[in-house]
């Protein structure tokens, strides 16, 4: 990915709103976890991916991860921000819109590729269970990003067993070792998790 | 997979193919339209297939390559998503928060644009500043009713917003007495349509407790900000509503409680049977008007 | 001080008093004008006397009470402040800084509001996404023509907008020419005037070096992002111009920075002398011409 | 002065563009060095005070200090900020505006009361000498407050040596034992200088 005097910058044609450091699009940590992630963490494997997004709203993340990937599935349940995620469909040639419901990939079955990266930002209480179901879509092999809202979750115990309780379901589904990762930098109560889809793990169970 | 599974799956791509994928947001008839019609029949019966690999659709003669693969599948994706979001979402209810929003985008243009022209006079009419009490829109009217001056063009567009503002708001009014019959009842239909547009839908609005909704987008009022510096308003938009604004003082935060609590039962009805409850506005006009009374 | 010190001071307090603040505006026959006019010639005198103080002008019988002092006092101050400003301020200056900043709004009054009109066409239209070319203004134009439309009326006011956008252009252009012609004559009257409004005056801009012309309001110009969702002008205003606008993309650095340095003298003359120096404006066009010239 | 939840708020009017807490005019140190002196050092003596202030530009600091003193003489020379100064006045009675040029005061004199407080707000390198200039206004006790913008003078050794100078001034024209306090928090690079016009020290002259 390019980065430039500590900055994210990413190759696509400038949008509407964006921000420009040298002629390229800055991706900004604070307005985009996957940003942060890259920031504080690593570089997920976008460049030439096929990549699921599950929480795309209007597309915000989506715009950049387009820019680097091959070809980006963007599910969006919620009517207003999925105009936008049209619009943007139909400024780059390689993002799917798909106004479907996470919980339900069969309904998007039809419509999405095998992919190398699965990323999931949905703010709900069965977020583990719809990556889960979703994992039908990853490669073996392929990379699992989940981003967990624990700000509204009390007690700091109860954040902890929580996320143990998301990290032992995804081993369960064939993650293997998945990292937990702090975003708390950028989005305040935001945690990643981060593991690689497993081919022997999951013929295991 | 098997051969006559991909066939199965590739029937409507080897149709769209064979059309050409550009004119399905013309009328009905067209053929990826008929297509995405189909998709969404066999969604219902659970008929559909996961997706071919794209090697297999080349190989098989159903697009050129991968760019034709990912073309004809974005197109059904977004002709899918066009259809689904016409059907799912509630035109009245989007078309009453966009009508608030340019009414709100028509308010600060007129009061920023008023302010610029203000500038531009004091700065090159400075002794106009000695008995100036400062009244905008009447700087504004005689500008427009004087042909001598640069700005008499511009002030006369800015009138002419007023009338635009005027009609929308009567399209508020009407939508909102139509969308949110109770509520409508309670506080009047543009308070009412602001209530709506601050929670984002009617759904999220029916979902809200009272004290939320007392408070619900207690920002300011940017016009009646800059125009008349008042404080932004306290207790949110339903003190726009001339029962609590009116009110005395002392009985205003009890008023603006009770009004909260009757609108939230209001959202509820409207949300969930649509239709305006007179025994339940009776009610609510009574509680109302007591919480009103200084005792 | 002695009494007849006192009595020399407050003689134009006295006369103010005798015939009431409110009325200094109206043309200069007014007497608390007269006064002001007297203060400020004897200032140029230097026989202005130090204010004498409130309990003795109330002992004297010229004021009333503290109120009544205070109240002379600031009606005189802004008097004076106000003939002060006139003569002072330069007009074509102060006009040409309000106008662009009206221009600028104007156009976000019109992104904007043709935004918002957008989103409403969209929620109610769904199935204009599909063949969308987001074209803000041929939307606003279809709409203002169908009268059946609710937003034909507010959609030809925006399109009214722009001939007053028009209108009030050319005035900007018959200022900047006036007022700035050595400047207008190497990058045109529009961006000219944009340099002066950025800088904020003349002899600000007299004072700036070529480096700080070049980049001087280098944040992006909203509207063309709004609309065209282009870059933000790297170059500051005066890659606006056309000469630098339109040079290859090599040679645009250094077309800018020529233009810069003429324009920093160009400014120079616009301040100090205030003519057109067609023998500079020659000398200063070959070099910025020989600056875009690919070698 | 007014204080509310680690606030300090004014009693006046509201103003187009204020913020306001529970009904009253937020002064926020961020914008008002005044304010910012009576959060970081205390309170200067404002309450029914007349005070002249030199440096006004468009009144915002003035328009705070005016709901609480007797009245405010507001010098600012640049043409711009002197028409909001105006309109600020008119909305205020205890207001007086002055077009000049602080730096002669001569010129301000026949509009100018004896006064309890000065206050300077002038980024000038003769700001010491503007301010002695106009000791002619203060009363025998009355206060004086100058602001000092530092920032632009280079390294710490040269701001220091710049206050030791304006201190030794000001003391040599009849101020007490100046205090020189930091406004950092809130506005950087930039210091007050405070203290007591005594009649005394005047005299010794």
């Amino acid at each position: 990915m390019i980065w430039q005097d500590g900055k994210l910058l990413s190759p696509g044609a400038v949008l509407p709103g964006d921000r420009v450091y040298h002629g390229m699009r800055i991706w900004d940590p604070g307005h985009s976890k996957v940003a942060a992630l890259c920031h504080i963490h690593g570089e997920p494997p976008v460049r030439n991916a096929r990549i699921l997004y599950l929480g795309a709203a209007a597309g915000s993340t989506v715009s950049f991860l387009s820019d680097y990937a091959e070809v980006v599935y963007a599910v969006e349940f919620s009517p207003r921000p999925v105009r936008s995620l049209i619009r943007l469909a139909r400024a780059r040639k390689n993002i799917i819109p798909l106004f479907e419901d996470a919980r339900y990939p069969e309904r998007y079955l039809p419509f999405v590729e095998p992919v190398d990266l699965l990323i999931q930002d949905i703010a709900q209480r069965d977020q583990a269970e719809i990556a889960l179901r979703n994992l039908i879509f990853l490669k073996q092999g392929g990379h699992l990003i989940l981003f967990l809202k624990l700000l509204s979750m009390g007690t700091d115990k109860k954040r902890e067993d929580r996320i143990v309780e998301v990290v032992n379901l995804l081993e369960h589904g064939g993650i293997t070792d998945p990292a937990v990762l702090d975003l708390d930098r950028y989005h305040t109560g935001h945690t990643a998790v981060w593991g690689i889809y497993s081919l022997s793990k999951n013929f295991e169970k | 997979m098997a051969k006559n599974q991909v066939n199965r799956a590739f029937q409507y791509w080897y149709e769209a193919l064979q059309q050409g994928p550009a004119d399905f947001l013309t009328p009905a008839t067209s053929s990826l339209a008929d297509i995405i019609d189909t998709i969404r029949e066999s969604r219902g019966k659970s008929e559909l297939l996961p997706l071919p690999l794209w090697e297999e659709a080349v190989s098989a003669g159903f697009v050129p390559d991968r760019n034709g693969y990912l073309s004809i599948l974005q197109d059904i994706a977004i002709g899918l998503t066009i259809r689904d979001l016409e059907e799912r979402c509630d035109k009245d209810e989007a078309a009453l928060i966009h009508l608030i929003r340019i009414l709100d985008e028509i308010d600060q243009s007129i009061a920023r644009l008023s302010e610029k022209i203000e500038d531009y006079y004091i700065a090159l009419h400075p002794a106009g500043l000695s008995g100036y009490e400062r009244n905008i829109s009447s700087l504004i009217e005689s500008l427009a009713k004087d042909q001598t001056q640069p700005m008499s063009h511009l002030a006369r567009n800015i009138q002419r917003f007023r009338e635009s503002r005027t009609l929308i708001s009567q399209n508020v009014r009407d939508y909102a007495t139509k969308c949110l019959p109770n509520m409508s009842a309670l506080c009047g239909p543009l308070v009412s349509a602001r209530l709506l547009a601050g929670a984002g839908s009617k759904y999220h609005l029916a979902g809200m407790p009272a004290a939320s909704i007392q408070v619900l987008g207690a920002g300011p009022s940017l016009f009646m900000h800059l125009t008349s510096g008042t404080n932004p308003p306290k207790h949110g938009i339903i003190y726009q509503y001339k029962g609590v604004h009116h009110a005395k003082r002392r009985v205003r935060g009890r008023v603006s409680r009770v009004l909260a609590c009757q609108l939230a039962i209001a959202a509820r009805i409207d949300y969930f049977r649509g239709a305006l409850d007179d025994e339940f506005i009776r009610k609510a006009g009574e509680k109302i008007c007591r919480a009103g009374k200084t005792d």
